[in-house]
């Protein structure tokens, strides 16, 4: 039996030379051109990074072949990003355009730099887990198929721009806090299964599992019973029991949330706001939510001042503003009625007509 | 061409294999030519996308021997039509810190996942492990074991600590204020139990930046989020300021303007800057657009923060600042007692599936300070409290502490 | 003087005699010569300053013939040592709307007062009463009946609406942007039911300001706030700009920089301003510092919000847009029935001690706005939501609808 | 009996004739002293407004003096501000002077326009409440003699200042949304009075007055129990039951809160946030309260902007100068741990040391 324990691998083992020299001891970076880093260390050594776009889910012969032209260019060197990018790591500067007209010969958007829409940070949908509202791999291939102008420049948005889905309230990439989200909802409350539930679940914990409390214990069955009134369909209790399927073929799909951020840079991080309540799932290539995505993005770059995010932009014109330009209809969906609701009323008359 | 797509059994999803971004269709494919039984993942996925619906059966436990968790269980509800997938589960692998790799250790990953699973991986999931996406039941030790002895290990997943990760930090970036890597590997390699045996009440979040970009995003997800920073002034290099300046950055509108604390201030002149360091909140913005001219102050550390989460149960939350200013340095011994510390009254605490961030929310902050021994500071909050319902310590007016009751609810 | 000082019962307020600031405890011994059981309140409110502590009685009911309210009953715990002030109510006179008086008026309120009561008032009480400030149970019913015949009536109290208020308006203000006085007058004579006989879950207030200026606090504190504004562009007078120029005013840093969405341009050359009204937010303050070149524009209205409340039971609250502009002109019909609605509404779903504000925080604003039949729109939150948590009503799915349950709990 | 439902007496019975003439006429103001508004109508008519300070709680002698000097300089016309000070209207310019005059001379102070400090809101307090965790009417006195001098002049203070006091957590007083707030607390859970609760209040209506479900049913006593681990000391459940009296010579005392306001001009409406916890009871006079809200003014009136609100100088300098200049020290207590507690944390590592 395999060792326990061990832990990760030790990463000073996987960095190239010239990081282990200048380790800690780099001076300035400069892109040259989208999808290309160039880090200059106090010794005046530079290391060359070309970022490049993936699928994210991968067969090992994609791994080998990023092998391959890590092997070729980069001394057998390479890392992925915090966003599931590529990352190819040079020194000489003379291997950089072949890199990169390999990887452009081989079909790889190089790119993801600067003012950039950068690779989706997604989750399973349909391909792995059991909750998803939608598909997480191919809206994320139909939008950034859409998108791929803004990945591969660094000139036609106002600043970087972070997309990510979840298929799912559990929210598994940090969508909470994107420019623009994705998020798969349900949209109506989970069945009960009464018979198989009493052998599946504890009662107490499936009723404390709902945000809500929307479930109630139903004696005559041992089981219980859902004020469909009271749920919002955040899917928990499903997390919880099985016996309380969600998933739904008619009302599942897709929410679009925006204006969150994650650096400190100038504002604070800030949760993604809601601007559109649904659309629907509409594989192979979700029209309706790239043309939304679309939307918001050319609205905003159009829009906004240089450098700043998207959330920020809104602060600056105000939500009526944002709505009116987009033309996103606002509904009674996006008036908070949750826990913390009353923070997120407009109290006072300020407001542009 | 036409012809062979006319008689596709996945015509939905062929239409994925087209347009400039890569395709996990082909991939999937690439894998199922080696693989046959991975064709049975995109013919269920294709089934989804005909009926738009999942069609993976609630997790079941599965799991390698000594260990509670990195594997997530997976079943096919269609294993009559899709046999190659009926169990299909995932193994997460820790991935080295910073996702540095070297193309042999990446190839002996590949070698280990084509003897035991589908082909089909993720670089990376999103907390940052490697996923080793889809595997029977049987294989999962054996695939463990092969990983093991080629020098890698699970990462974490239920009621755990998660793997933690790292920003590219000091491995290539000019604006690391901590060693984020060496933190964050050895963290991961202290707390290998905590992170293989789930026994809290929950999953439990590590994640360090080493400035305030916050480029692994650790205060939207982290419960734990370590963000480097500094205290003294930021170093300015005038000469350089003038450099841009001659090159055409706008530096009063898009530099001095955008500064969050208008504390800086340019002189167009003499075409330099002067920081008001005093008010300056360090949020990088003037380093980012200027790093040839300025950089991070010279006494550097980190800035502690607590409790982010995703919305399931109590709503979403950032964490919040617990600790203005910390060296950061090997062994990180101050760092990994007050982990002991949080988790122990956290457990104690928790009820089940409550984030630390909630269990905050519920009990206040004054008890998890209290408890940590920490002195409250302005810092850790946007504003004071403005509901007049506050509690006094017995303590505060004298009288005899009350015997602790705060667990009881 | 230091002689009669020294033996004076109330030593401590005395002290309170001194200092420029007008003093209560002059006005309390005036009246106590007059009224010699006054002169109790002011002992026992002398042992009060000794003992930290007052010595009232929890309140009791007490009124007037075919009112609910109107009378608040007060008794003193130690009517052995201070019998003057063994009862000691308080009736609340509905002030003339923007407390406007002739001396007439005031005075004879104050014959009726001294023959009535302890000679004590409150001008005003802080909802805007006239408070007459103490008198005996038997009192209260004549009071009433001469406050009556000298055209007074009595404000609210308990569960009903209270006495609505009005700023000063279009009296004297240059601002109003609506009739205050006429609309609160006539809206105070029209729920006149409403005021004098509580019947509701708990209070509710009224209160109008003329413009964003809010001189009477409405958003603050009142369940329905009704604050002036204009939705067309604010009148500018170019050449009164030039005279506060020229006057020494600032008009870049005190007016356009501190326009809250910077839509004010200042051209010093020409000495004029302009102001892109689309984006302004009519928070008033360019029209506060330049009165005399800036004005409202003509298309004046109202805002309406609701739900402000002080912080018993779950918190403070201000109150929060729901219509952005309604003309508001007499009779005032279309108001009238809103506020009809809205009692209806809250009357039925309300626990008990629950204001407006807490029932739409607990049953959702999308309930209300469907039950009132407004239309959202984004200028009633700051920011959408940013939890996922959100309804659907069965219609948008085109589902049955469910049977009502909301006041279920 | 007195006829009922007639309402408030008609206010225009009560308008001075020039008011009448030019009602919602009005052209622009002039405030040429502390003090004295002057109002001029389109028509070129010109009102007089003379405000003065009042106790509030007032004789109706006081209340003749007024009319007496009303009828010598105003025709008999005078109204009441909304914070309660007296304004005497007149058309004639040549009275302004010797009314301000008289009005001295008697020992009323004039002022409260403009960027003053003016009359504090205030409650009933130990004079006629039964909830009440101090005084009223005492330390409003105390506070104004001290701060006379903001009350009497306009250019002391870089915008209005307005302070308001409740003696309780009802909040009497608009004072949960004002620069400066006073506010009665007490400090120690009510106490139960068992064998006369069950004859006094309903057992479940005071379990369900408890904001934070302190409350618990003693079915040994019929009578209720208090976890005054829980207990904020709100007072609510006195109100609903007379048998839990909460007041306390010992503990019971003023806390201060800062940064709150109204208007809706620059930036919007406010709530106060805590700024002082705990202050003694120390009447006459309550010198911690007077020096404590001395030292918050003439630290804002040092540093603000001009046009600055109090709670904007705070935004702009960040809470941790604030509490650094006034040397207020931070404790856990301004720490919120109420419902909303979690939209107050600091999710930035943006802060000044
Ligand atoms: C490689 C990576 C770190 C890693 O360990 O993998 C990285 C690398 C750099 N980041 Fe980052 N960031 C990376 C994820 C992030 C994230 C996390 C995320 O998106 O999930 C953030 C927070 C995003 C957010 O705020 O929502 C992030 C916010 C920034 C910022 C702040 C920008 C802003 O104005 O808000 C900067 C500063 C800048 O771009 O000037 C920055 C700057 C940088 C610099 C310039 C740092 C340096 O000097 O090397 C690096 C190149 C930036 C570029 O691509 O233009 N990085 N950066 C990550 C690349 C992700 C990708 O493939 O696209
Ligand atoms: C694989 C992964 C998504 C991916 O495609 O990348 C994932 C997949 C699942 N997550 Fe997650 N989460 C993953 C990262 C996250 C993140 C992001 C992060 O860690 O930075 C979050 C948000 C941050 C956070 O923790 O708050 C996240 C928040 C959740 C939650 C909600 C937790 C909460 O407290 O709000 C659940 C629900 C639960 O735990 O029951 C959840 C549950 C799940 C489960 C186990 C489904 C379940 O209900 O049991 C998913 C298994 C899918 C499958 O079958 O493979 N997952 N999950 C990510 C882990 C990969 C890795 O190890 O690298
Ligand atoms: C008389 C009164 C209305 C009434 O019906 O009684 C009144 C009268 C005026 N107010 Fe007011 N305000 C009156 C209470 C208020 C209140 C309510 C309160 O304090 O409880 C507010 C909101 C306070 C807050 O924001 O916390 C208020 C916020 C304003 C403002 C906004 C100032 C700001 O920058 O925030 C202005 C504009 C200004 O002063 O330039 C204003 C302006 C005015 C003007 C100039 C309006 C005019 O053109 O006549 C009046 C003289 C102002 C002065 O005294 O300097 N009035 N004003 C109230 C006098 C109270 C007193 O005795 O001191
Ligand atoms: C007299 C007055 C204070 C004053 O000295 O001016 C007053 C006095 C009392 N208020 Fe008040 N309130 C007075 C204006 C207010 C205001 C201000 C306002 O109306 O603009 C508020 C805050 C605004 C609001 O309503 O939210 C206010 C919020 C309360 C509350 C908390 C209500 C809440 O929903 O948060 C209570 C508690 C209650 O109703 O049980 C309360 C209860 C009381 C009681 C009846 C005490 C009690 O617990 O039953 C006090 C009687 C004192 C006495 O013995 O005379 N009083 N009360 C004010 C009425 C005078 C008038 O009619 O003009
Ligand atoms: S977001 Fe939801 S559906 Fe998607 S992987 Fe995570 S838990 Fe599964
Ligand atoms: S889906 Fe969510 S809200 Fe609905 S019953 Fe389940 S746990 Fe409750
Ligand atoms: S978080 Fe800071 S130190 Fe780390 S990679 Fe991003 S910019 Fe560099
Ligand atoms: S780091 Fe941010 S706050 Fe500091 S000077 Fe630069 S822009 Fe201003
Ligand atoms: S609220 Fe506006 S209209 Fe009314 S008195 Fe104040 S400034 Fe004038
Ligand atoms: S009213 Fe306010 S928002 Fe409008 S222009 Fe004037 S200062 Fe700007
Ligand atoms: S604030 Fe409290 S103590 Fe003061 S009058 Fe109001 S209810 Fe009474
Ligand atoms: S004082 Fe307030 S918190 Fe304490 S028991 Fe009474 S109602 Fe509850």
């Amino acid at each position: 039996m395999g060792k326990t324990d061990i832990g990760p691998p030790d990463y000073k083992n996987f960095l190239p030379p010239v990081i282990k020299k200048n380790y800690g001891k780099w001076l300035y970076h400069e892109i040259p051109r989208p999808g290309v880093l160039k880090h200059v260390a106090e010794s005046g050594d530079v290391l060359w990074s070309v970022r490049m776009g993936s699928a994210r889910l991968i067969s090992t012969d994609r791994v080998r072949e990023y092998c391959d032209i890590a092997d070729k260019y980069c001394d057998g060197y390479l890392r992925f990003t915090s966003r599931h990018n590529v990352e190819f790591l040079l020194t000489d500067e003379s291997r950089v355009a072949p890199l990169i007209e390999e990887l452009t010969r081989r079909g790889y958007p190089i790119g993801g730099t600067g003012h950039s829409v950068t690779s989706i940070v997604h989750t399973q949908g349909w391909i792995h887990c059991h909750t998803p509202a939608t598909d997480a791999s191919g809206p994320v291939k139909a939008v950034m198929d859409d998108l791929i102008e803004y990945f591969t420049s660094m000139d036609r948005l106002p600043a970087q721009l972070r997309i990510a889905l979840a298929c799912c309230l559990n929210m598994c990439g940090a969508v909470h806090c994107s420019d623009i989200a994705i998020l798969g909802i349900h949209r109506v409350a989970p069945k009960v299964l009464a018979d198989r539930l009493p052998k599946l679940c504890e009662v107490p914990s499936t009723i404390a599992s709902c945000p809500t409390y929307a479930i109630k214990p139903d004696p005559k069955t041992k089981s219980v019973v859902v004020n469909e009134e009271r749920c919002m369909y955040c899917g928990n209790c499903y997390t919880m029991c099985p016996a309380m399927p969600i998933l739904n073929a008619e009302f599942d799909g897709i929410s679009i949330w925006v204006g969150g951020k994650v650096s400190n840079a100038r504002s604070g991080p800030a949760f993604s706001k809601l601007a559109i309540p649904f659309l629907p799932n509409n594989p192979p290539r979700w029209p309706e939510t790239v043309q939304a995505i679309r939307n918001i993005v050319e609205t905003y770059a159009k829009g906004a001042r240089k450098h700043e995010r998207l959330g920020e932009w809104i602060e600056r014109i105000s939500w009526e503003k944002f709505f009116e330009k987009t033309g996103i209809e606002f509904t009674d969906k996006h008036i908070d009625d949750y826990k913390l609701c009353m923070t997120t009323f407009r109290n006072t008359t300020q407001f542009r007509y | 061409m036409t012809a062979k797509k006319a008689k596709s059994e996945t015509p939905l999803l062929d239409e994925l294999e087209k347009g400039p971004w890569p395709s996990f269709v082909k991939d999937i494919k690439m894998a199922a030519e080696r693989k046959p039984e991975t064709m049975d993942l995109l013919r269920q996925l294709e089934m989804s996308y005909v009926e738009k619906i999942g069609h993976w059966k609630h997790g079941g436990i599965v799991g390698v021997t000594g260990y509670g968790g990195g594997v997530i269980g997976r079943y096919s509800d269609r294993p009559d039509l899709f046999p190659g997938v009926t169990n299909f589960h995932t193994l997460r692998v820790n991935m080295p810190t910073g996702w540095f790799y070297t193309t042999k250790a990446l190839r002996t990953i590949c070698d280990v996942w084509d003897k035991h699973g589908s082909g089909l991986t993720n670089f990376h999931g999103s907390t940052g492990d490697i996923i080793l996406l889809g595997t029977t039941t049987d294989h999962l030790q054996p695939c463990f074991d092969d990983l093991s002895a080629a020098g890698f290990d699970l990462g974490g997943s239920g009621s755990a600590l998660r793997t933690p990760s790292a920003c590219v930090g000091p491995a290539r970036c000019e604006w690391a204020c901590f060693d984020t890597l060496d933190f964050i590997n050895d963290v991961t390699h202290t707390f290998q139990s905590e992170l293989h045996r789930p026994m809290w009440p929950y999953k439990f979040k590590i994640k360090a930046s080493g400035c305030a970009n916050d480029c692994v995003a650790a205060i939207a997800r982290a419960d734990m989020s370590v963000i480097g920073t500094w205290r003294d002034d930021i170093q300015i290099d005038q000469n350089r300021v003038a450099e841009y300046a001659d090159a055409g950055l706008d530096i009063e509108g898009e530099v001095a303007a955008l500064c969050p604390t208008g504390c800086i201030e340019y002189d167009p002149k003499n075409k330099q800057i002067h920081i008001d360091n005093s008010n300056c909140t360090r949020c990088m913005h003037c380093i980012n657009l200027m790093c040839k001219a300025l950089r991070p102050g010279r006494d550097r550390g980190v800035t502690l923060l607590i409790g982010a989460k995703a919305p399931i149960l109590e709503g979403a939350l950032l964490s919040s600042v617990i600790i203005k200013f910390w060296k950061m340095e090997s062994p990180y011994q101050e760092f990994k007692d007050l982990m002991m510390k949080i988790w122990d009254w956290w457990d104690e605490n928790a009820k089940m599936r409550e984030r630390l961030g909630e269990l905050i929310e519920r009990l206040g902050m004054r008890v998890f300070l209290r408890e940590m021994g920490f002195e409250p500071h302005p810092q850790m909050v946007k504003s004071p409290r403005y509901n007049p319902y506050y509690f006094w310590w017995p303590e505060d007016l004298g009288l005899e502490p009350k015997k602790e009751e705060e667990g009881e609810e």
